[in-house]
């Protein structure tokens, strides 16, 4: 973990209303995982105090990009990012995804920036399989392309039918799902907005197969200080808080105990 | 020329006036890669009752307009799992440690410090008397002077290691409060805490935390901050940790010369880990600049 | 669909439920080639003691992070200058006008009450209880809620127009005087004055407010009115005026939600004259938006 | 006055930190007389509520330029500001200078962006007179050419002797107005620094002439209502207080009662 002046090298307009970011930044680059995150100081956004965590997109020595929405104060105050200016940033956070175990077919499942969290992954899997990527519009389906080109199965799913199967990802997943002779044999890889988390792991759990969950909280500090971003983690007897930030963002399905 | 950072808290020797808020910095570990914790005047961890505690619901902190609520709600380990856990990691370093302490009824307090007392890393204790976010205790006892006192004596009598209550912001005159703290034993004052506060979200009707209230912290209180230490500076001759919305050495220039003889940085954690430490070498140059050879020289010089 | 903005203050009926905040405003003239003044649901004008009073010297205001400082001291025509200089003024309009009033001694609250109250013009009192910048009353009977009460009593006996207690933030326990001023008889309560607070110069050591304390104000406090509404709700049934750095519709809602039945536009005025009629205007398509007939709708509907 | 959306057309660098900004403003533009101000709001300031008060530099049917200099905060962010940016301003502010007396011998001193509250005075005059103009160093010296062009007989002072008298602009005003035959037909309008107006101030009452001083006080509203911008107006039977942005900012020398 390292704190950093980074320099914009490269943003442009991805798609809808996603945008890539990628920053030079030597101390942080080499040090990334797949699925860790980094928290941003928006330039000039000086009546926010908080940073911004983004998920990882691509790193390398260099430094790394992020592939991100706009979707508030913070995010608009972004988009006016130029190349040469620096931005104050922290990372790698988090403990990302682990490595895939032997003998088990990868899955990726994602929606929304979800995508960019695990491209990483994608990549660096010994083993390529099947992605299911869900959206509300063709806009919302990143990436499928890169994925492919990593040699991925890229299944995508919209709420509207622009691309894909028509419905939740879970419309692509559990007929493909309901297929597998050997279910246990899969490990998912999961980053998306909390239901389609919940839907997975609830599927992990019913049918035994294994499904790292990268959580998706509101954070302050992204490192384990404040304890904002906690979710309930079982333990023998109950449950403890676990820091999304420190301790995650990925579970294990069955560690986690969803609320309401 | 060099300067003379150095301050006492009681017995409590700080190599500069700067410490972190307590709630803000985790026990330590959490912020040692970014933050050369040695050159800290001391490190005040996340507030210790004499339990385990799970603390509140989540959502826990929502950002407002130049600052931050937060209900946390005290989670942690209790002193037993703090000196398991985290005591051996900040026993190497060459840093005093402040330990935050609470409790949900008034003999928690006493309790608490019997548990520390004997861990040589535990330097001073600063009694929140002030918490927003626990129903049990905290505030109560810090807008009521006598439930403060006698906060304030029973743990006097069970330590000789330097007390630091922390003050309720929401009260109309706080130098009663310092002053009861003075004639109560207290070695020092620590002022503010997060001003109690709320959100509501319009479009679901709903509080934006899930403890419906929360703490006002970081830039937007400062003002507030600077008004109360003047107020307690007035009020008593015990040395004050001043802090609300430090981000800036002149932030915290500003607090020192209102009354502060020391500092902590808070929320400015969050938003950038460098702030300590920038603050520090921001104070010294100040110090340079203006010609004075210690630090103690410009605490209270306010003319008012 | 159409809806229905009015409410009514006691006998005080407004158009709308946004008024501006005393102080921020003048007294109607100042903002009238850039506001549409027939539009606010009421113009509160700044406060009118029983004789002309110089108020503070300068600097009076401070510009901080998210907010500023003010610290006028209550300079004004007096009831007297009030009547010939200002009332010939707003007559003609068609808005009610609440005066709000301040004192040095108590009695000096009856006074301006009857030198002022056979004016029709004037549509309320708004009962300064609460000013942060002068010594001699004010914030002392803001505090204190005996006297608080021999105020509300005095001029409760002087006159049958709506009196609206303006709150003091710096009190552990809002909700008491909120009963205070139920029980006095008063018609609404107005919530929050600027908060007590101060700003130092460290190349001068001199305070930055030449009455060296002054009352914050602006976007900052904003969490700290919304709990002090949602307190005094839960503590009366009179209707609550809200402020406390609102700049934007939602935020008029939130005070609304949190259960202010009107709401004042104060500092934001110098940032952006047309605040109060964008505000009044995004409140009606909130309505609409939401589906409610009546603003009246969304008092008090937090649910907490 | 006029609150009005206006949109920046031209902003460069004049001189040293000093800055032309002009906006397309044809609400407020075509209203303005010489001496009044504007109100500016600073965009992308959001930690800062206050608007910034500008004088007037020139102004046309079209919109008004202002002469800024980088203080602060505030200034600093103007510096940012492109040409097609939308920037709110209310205006114009304050009365102005009073037209010239018949028979009277305008002289004009300023300092610092005290001289571009004088262009437009320089320029309406009927008569053309002396301009006293000073400054730290020669790049704190405004507009010289400009007021030669209209006819002025400019005399600048420098602090540092790097144009023009060296001194205070009282420097090369004293020796000047120890030369006047008829001293009483002077009418000054001054724009500086508060030292530099107290110094004409009280050499107008000790030698008889009249002396127009623009007040330079820190504001907040700008239109009258806060109070935060007074000064001591004498009275008949001792003082009152005047909003420097309402009553003002232009007062003539006796009816200041200085302070301190
Ligand atoms: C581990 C992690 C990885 C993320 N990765 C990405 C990514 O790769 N691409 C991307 O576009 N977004 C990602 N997000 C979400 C992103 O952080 C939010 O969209 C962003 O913070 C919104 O900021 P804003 O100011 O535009 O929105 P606002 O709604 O104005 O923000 C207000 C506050 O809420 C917080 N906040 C709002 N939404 C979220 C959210 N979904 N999660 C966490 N905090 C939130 C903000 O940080 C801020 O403190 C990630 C979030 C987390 C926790
Ligand atoms: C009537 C009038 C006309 C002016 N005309 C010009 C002009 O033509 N060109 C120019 O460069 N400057 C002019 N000024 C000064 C200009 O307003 C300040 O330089 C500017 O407000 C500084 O803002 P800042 O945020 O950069 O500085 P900061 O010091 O960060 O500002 C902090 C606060 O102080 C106020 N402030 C600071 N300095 C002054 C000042 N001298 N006068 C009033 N308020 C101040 C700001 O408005 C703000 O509220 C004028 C001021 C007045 C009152
Ligand atoms: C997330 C968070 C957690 C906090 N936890 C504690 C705590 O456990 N004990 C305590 O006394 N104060 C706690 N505080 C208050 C801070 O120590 C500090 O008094 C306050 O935030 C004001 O300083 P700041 O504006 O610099 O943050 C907490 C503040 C924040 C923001
Ligand atoms: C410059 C200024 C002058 C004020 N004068 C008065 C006053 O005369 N009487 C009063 O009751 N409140 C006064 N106030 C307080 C406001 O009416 C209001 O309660 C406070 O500013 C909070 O609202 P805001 O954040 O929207 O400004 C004044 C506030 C400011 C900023
Ligand atoms: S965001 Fe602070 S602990 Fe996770
Ligand atoms: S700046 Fe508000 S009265 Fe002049």
């Amino acid at each position: 973990m390292k704190q950093e002046k980074a320099t914009v090298v490269e943003h442009h307009n991805f798609q809808g209303d996603y945008r890539i970011l990628r920053l030079a930044a030597p101390a942080v680059g080499p040090l990334v995982k797949p699925g860790q995150f980094l928290e941003l100081r928006v330039p000039r956004l000086d009546d926010r105090i908080l940073r911004r965590p983004f998920s990882i997109y691509k790193a390398d020595a260099e430094g790394a990009s992020i592939l991100y929405k706009t979707v508030g104060r913070g995010t608009e105050a972004m988009v006016s990012l130029q190349v040469g200016d620096e931005v104050d940033i922290i990372g790698p956070l988090g403990n990302g995804f682990p490595e895939l175990t032997k003998g088990k077919v990868p899955v990726l499942v994602a929606g929304g920036y979800g995508n960019a969290a695990l491209y990483l992954k994608a990549k660096e899997s010994p083993v390529k399989g099947i992605a299911f990527f869900g959206g509300r519009t063709a806009q919302d389906i990143l990436c499928i392309e890169e994925f492919q080109v990593l040699g991925w199965d890229v299944r995508p799913a919209t709420d509207d039918g622009s691309l894909g199967t028509k419905g939740l990802v879970t419309a692509s997943f559990d007929p493909w799902m309901a297929e597998q002779e050997n279910v246990q044999s899969l490990e998912l890889f999961v980053c998306g907005p909390n239901p389609m988390l919940k839907a997975m792991g609830d599927r992990a759990i019913e049918h035994g197969f294994t499904a790292w969950l990268s959580m998706d909280k509101n954070m302050a500090c992204g490192v384990g200080a404040c304890l904002t971003c906690v979710i309930k983690r079982k333990t023998t007897d109950g449950w403890e808080w676990a820091r999304c930030c420190k301790d995650g963002p990925v579970f294990e399905s069955r560690e986690i105990l969803w609320e309401e | 020329m060099s300067v003379a950072l150095e301050i006492k808290i009681g017995s409590m020797e700080m190599k500069n006036p700067v410490t972190v808020a307590s709630g803000t910095f985790g026990y330590g570990p959490e912020y040692a890669d970014l933050v050369d914790l040695n050159r800290l005047g001391a490190i005040t961890v996340k507030g210790i009752g004499p339990e385990e505690h799970v603390g509140n619901a989540t959502p826990r902190t929502f950002e407002t307009r130049g600052g931050m609520l937060n209900a946390i709600g005290l989670p942690g380990p209790g002193a037993k799992g703090f000196i398991e856990k985290y005591v051996p990691f900040l026993a190497p370093y060459d840093v005093p440690v402040i330990v935050n302490i609470w409790g949900k009824g008034m003999e928690d307090y006493g309790k608490v410090v019997e548990m520390l007392d004997a861990e040589d890393t535990v330097s001073a204790y600063e009694i929140n008397l002030s918490c927003p976010n626990v129903k049990e205790g905290g505030s109560a006892f810090g807008t009521d002077t006598d439930s403060f006192s006698r906060v304030i004596e029973l743990v006097r009598g069970k330590t000789q290691k330097p007390i630091i209550p922390k003050l309720a912001p929401n009260v109309s005159d706080i130098g009663a409060f310092a002053k009861a703290a003075e004639d109560g034993g207290a070695d020092a004052i620590s002022i503010m805490n997060s001003y109690p506060a709320m959100a509501i979200n319009i479009e679901t009707l709903e509080p934006e935390l899930a403890n419906r209230t929360g703490g006002l912290s970081g830039p937007a209180i400062k003002p507030i901050a600077i008004k109360l230490v003047w107020d307690v500076a007035k009020a008593t001759k015990l040395p004050i940790i001043g802090m609300g919305g430090i981000y800036e050495p002149e932030d915290a220039i500003e607090f020192m010369v209102a009354g502060a003889s020391a500092v902590a940085v808070g929320t400015a954690n969050f938003t950038d880990p460098s702030t300590a430490i920038r603050v520090i070498d921001g104070i010294e140059s100040y110090l340079v600049e203006k010609g004075h050879s210690s630090v103690a020289n410009i605490v209270g010089t306010v003319k008012a």
